[in-house]
């Protein structure tokens, strides 16, 4: 059957996968977003309830792809509730993807960000010397530590967790830890994906180092297909020019790290 | 010599034919600023009301066979925080797009872009999936008389009124329009459609209904085009499922001064408006036709 | 178990829900008996007038963008000749269309086809492109209820009025069949459109403007059978750009006890109505659907 | 550019041949048509006048394909007076073709039912023995004489010319030459296209002897498509299922041979 790209394909959920008390991943199969590039979402239908976007998460096996879903608002809380055996629609892919060089390289996210910076891994060559720092909260909001140890058994790295209160791995921030790194060691790259205000400060220490820098932003996202005009930042449309920007770029976009549109187009400060 | 592609809408005067459709990409003047860099020669914005609206819950766009349904519900950040937005332009051929139910509505608006710098106005009498405004208010012929009346007594720019097909003779909206002193028509919007998935056997948008573009509507938008060029004295803007040079010459031919261009972006992304532009201008070389007007409607002939 | 895929429209009882829509191949008994072989559950004849019609000049079919445009000119070899060709026919189920201006043509055409054995009428409201019939007739609601009331006081069997899009709102022509009794309603016909050719600035088609259909107007057609299974408690058959078993279903969840299946036959040929069928015959089967009429408008409820 | 298939391309005449005072060739360039099949056709439109099925002819230079039209009514006279530098709109290929066979093969045509044998004959095998015969009136009215000769330099070959007034070749009618030549000689198939009462009997005679035999047929054609059912004859479409059938079949036709359909669907006596 041929798909139509823009049109919900219907997926069936095959697995759930419980991340931590408030993430959790949903697992399918589907030949095209499981072969998508890393930065690349999909826009994912919780019939009856909403349409949003959402980065395509790795699955480790061949044809099936995942998303991890952060419960936060009534959206979001509906997609993570899906069921085994339920249906959610997804079309797409849609956007860029992530540059990729070779070398030492330094992946920084936090929270769901970390969706792309791990299929990211899964295009990295063997002799890269990968670091990956992963940011939360708390102990409990850890994930995916596991699985990018386990994507890089091959390769020369180290994963790194921070953690707010001190409860797990390094006490801190994760930008704080990424810091130190950089001043320790020469990196070829560093990718993030997170929280805006993180991943400008992300943007900046490795500028300040002249770095090359890529992030994956997110913004309003209607249609995913470059023509609503919902999920602009400036002169750029996030879905179709993004979601990844090079980070010599967003440091000359006045709105990275500070404003993002809301619904109905009006500017509001993070 | 190539042939300049300037042309003249009424009093309106565009360096280039293509413009950017209402609603698509047309909530920033940065995104303006690029696409007119990019080609096109207006900008017109997506429609505003008197108040922000967030528009519906997604799914909000879909993609259909040669075309996309859409029902965005109208979603705006209110005209008075767009004109605010667009009060630093000074180059860039603005049309702003305005929706509401009654005179007052418009009247209010207009208001706020007093010292905008925009080339004129384009009344959406068509939007087919939100209740009370767009073709609810098109499909009353009176009502159309009574804001076009009311809009060309205020404003100073010249105004455009857009329509589509709705539930009742849309000649008869142009009709009125035109005995109103509209200045232009733009023909025409989406039509009211709607997909129903079959796995769940739920219709795909929030809203259910939504409006249909893209190349399916083109032979229908022709159509409309040639019709209103055939009975009324009044410029038109085609638009509707224009995706290349061709297709913008058979809407020039059927009757339209201009164009424009919505849904083909989605494919073809925003290079779309220079490679109409050049397309015109080479086959108005082949064909030695030295002005866009010379072929404005000539399909009329036959 | 397989399921059953017979439906009920109304009270004619098909044994498969696609029907072969009117003006496809359908001048020849010989190739009703044909498609029927291949799977079709009803035959549409092409629309009948009292007299024989050439219908227009070449080209009256050409494609367009996910699908067709034509102005055949309904070319018939009227109702008197049709009847007698058919009048042999025992086991075919067919559905006449006829097409005339006032209720004495559809009278005329009754009575040829008094000994006949056939399935029902369908009342063809909404021809797009032939002057004085067909959408003429559908947006006049005053005359489509004499009309109905007047061939339902002489027709023997079931009576279905086909309608369309044209310059008045559609949901009156349906309103006027229903209170006038008519039996079902298929919607829709093609949509009036136009194209004209870049190299020569004519319109292709000889009669200008055509009507089309095809995969283009489904979302269309689908919003319409949608509306009116909302507002009318009458039997719809679908009918616009059906491709495959999904775009059915997708027409009997939005409403419809059937579909017809038209402009796809240029692309699949014949072999889809089978395809069809079994597409939902499978379907069916997977979500424990044991009769069509289970899944009849089942969209509404969402 | 794309095609579209179903939509009139415009083509440029090249080229006019004047094969006989009323028969003319147009010829064009077009990758699409220059390429069809023995028995295709194409729907031909003449802007503001008709369109009007037609065999698709060949150049023999790649690229190119011509129509060959005898001017008869409004619409063939139109098309037959079409100018080089003018535009005639074609769409298609439409239809099957013939089954090529190998041996003895023997064509029969009539006047324009001659283009489709021509194409056919560039078909053919090098070790194909082949009999062209082609009918006309009078002498004035033949060709394609050359043409044949010329397309079967290479084969062991005969073209025989019958005309009906006796002015150039065997004098007689086309099916009278044919009677003699299967009484002689065994032949492996026969193609015929021409008018249909002349095809019938070539096809009775074909089948009298056993030989496989086919025919390209006319009938009313108005979509080309396949979807308006102005072209069939009894259950056949002929703009699909044809133009070309089996003898066998044929014989089984009933209309075959004396009746066909006028534009408004009414059968009508040969
Ligand atoms: C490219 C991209 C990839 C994403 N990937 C993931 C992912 O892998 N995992 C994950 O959990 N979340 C992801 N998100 C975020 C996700 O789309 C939602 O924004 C988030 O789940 C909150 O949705 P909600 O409606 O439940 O929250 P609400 O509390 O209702 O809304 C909170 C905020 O979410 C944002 N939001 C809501 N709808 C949208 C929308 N349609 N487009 C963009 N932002 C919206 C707005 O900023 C809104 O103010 C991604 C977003 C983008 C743009
Ligand atoms: C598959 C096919 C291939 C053909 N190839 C050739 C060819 O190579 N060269 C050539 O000269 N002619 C060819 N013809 C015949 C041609 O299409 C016209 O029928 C013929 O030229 C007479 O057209 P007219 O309208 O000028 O004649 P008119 O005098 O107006 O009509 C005479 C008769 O022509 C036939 N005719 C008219 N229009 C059509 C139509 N749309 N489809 C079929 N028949 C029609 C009808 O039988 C009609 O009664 C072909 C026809 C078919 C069906
Ligand atoms: C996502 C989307 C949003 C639209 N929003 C508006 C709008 O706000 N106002 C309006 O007049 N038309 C709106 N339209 C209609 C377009 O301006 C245009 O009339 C229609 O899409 C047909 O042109 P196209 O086929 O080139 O897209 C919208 C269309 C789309 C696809
Ligand atoms: C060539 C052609 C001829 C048609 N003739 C008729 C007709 O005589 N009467 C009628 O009611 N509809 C006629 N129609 C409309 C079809 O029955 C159908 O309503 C329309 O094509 C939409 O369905 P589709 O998209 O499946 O083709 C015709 C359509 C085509 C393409
Ligand atoms: S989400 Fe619509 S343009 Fe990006
Ligand atoms: S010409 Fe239309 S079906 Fe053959």
């Amino acid at each position: 059957m041929q798909r139509d790209f823009d049109k919900p394909t219907m997926v069936k959920i095959e697995k759930v996968i419980e991340e931590t008390p408030t993430v959790r991943t949903l697992v399918f199969s589907d030949d095209v977003l499981s072969a998508v590039l890393p930065g690349q979402f999909a826009m994912v239908w919780i019939p009856g309830v909403n349409e949003l976007p959402m980065s395509v998460m790795v699955y480790l096996e061949k044809g099936r792809a995942a998303f991890t879903i952060r419960k936060r608002g009534v959206a979001s809380t509906s997609l993570y509730e899906v069921k085994v055996g339920e249906y959610i629609g997804v079309r797409g892919p849609y956007g860029n993807s992530f540059a990729i060089r070779q070398g030492n390289l330094l992946l920084v996210g936090g929270g769901t960000g970390l969706v792309p910076l791990m299929r990211l891994l899964t295009f990295l060559k063997k002799n890269d010397n990968v670091t990956v720092l992963i940011g939360s909260n708390t102990k409990k909001e850890v994930f995916f530590e596991k699985m990018a140890n386990q994507i890089l058994a091959n390769n020369k790295h180290q994963v790194i967790v921070t953690t707010e209160d001190g409860s797990y791995g390094t006490a801190g921030v994760v930008t704080d830890v990424m810091e130190k790194l950089i001043f320790e060691k020469k990196f070829d790259a560093v990718y993030t994906c997170g929280p805006e205000k993180m991943m400008y400060k992300v943007v900046q220490l490795a500028s300040s180092k002249k770095i090359f820098v890529q992030a994956s932003l997110e913004r309003m996202m209607k249609c995913g297909i470059g023509i609503c005009g919902s999920c602009c930042i400036k002169e750029e449309l996030v879905c179709h020019d993004g979601t990844v920007f090079d980070g010599k770029y967003l440091l000359s976009n006045k709105e990275f790290g500070y404003t993002h549109r809301n619904k109905s187009g009006i500017i509001e400060n993070y | 010599m190539k042939p300049d592609i300037y042309t003249q809408v009424g009093s309106i005067r565009l360096e280039r034919p293509t413009m950017l459709a209402s609603g698509i990409l047309g909530i920033s003047l940065d995104v303006f600023a690029r696409l007119y860099q990019a080609g096109a020669g207006a900008l017109v914005t997506k429609s505003l009301s008197k108040e922000p609206w967030e528009g519906y819950v997604n799914p909000t766009v879909i993609g259909v066979e040669a075309g996309y349904l859409n029902a965005v519900g109208l979603s705006n950040p209110g005209a008075p925080y767009f004109a605010k937005m667009i009060s630093s332009n000074k180059t860039i051929p603005i049309i702003v797009s305005l929706v509401g139910s009654v005179e007052e509505d418009f009247t209010f608006m207009i208001k706020q872009f007093e010292d905008a710098k925009i080339l004129g106005y384009e009344l959406n009498l068509s939007c087919p999936h939100v209740e009370k405004v767009g073709l609810e208010v098109g499909d009353d012929p009176e009502l159309v008389k009574k804001i076009v009346k009311s809009v060309k007594s205020k404003s100073k720019v010249p105004v455009i009124a857009k329509v589509g097909l709705g539930s009742s003779d849309y000649l008869d909206t142009v009709q009125a329009a035109c005995e109103a002193g509209i200045d232009a028509i733009t023909a025409i919007n989406t039509l009211r459609a709607m997909a129903i998935d079959v796995e769940t056997a739920r219709p795909i948008l929030s809203n259910k209904i939504g409006g249909l573009s893209g190349p399916a509507i083109k032979p229908i938008a022709v159509r409309c085009v040639y019709e209103i060029s055939s009975k009324f004295n009044i410029p038109i803007i085609g638009c509707g499922g224009i995706s290349d040079w061709k297709d913008a010459i058979e809407f020039i031919f059927a009757g339209s001064s201009a164009v424009q261009i919505g849904s083909v972006i989605g494919e073809k992304w925003i290079g779309v408006f220079s490679e109409i532009n050049d397309g015109i201008s080479k086959y108005m070389e082949k064909k030695r036709f030295s002005k866009i007007s010379e072929m404005v409607g000539i399909a009329k002939r036959f």
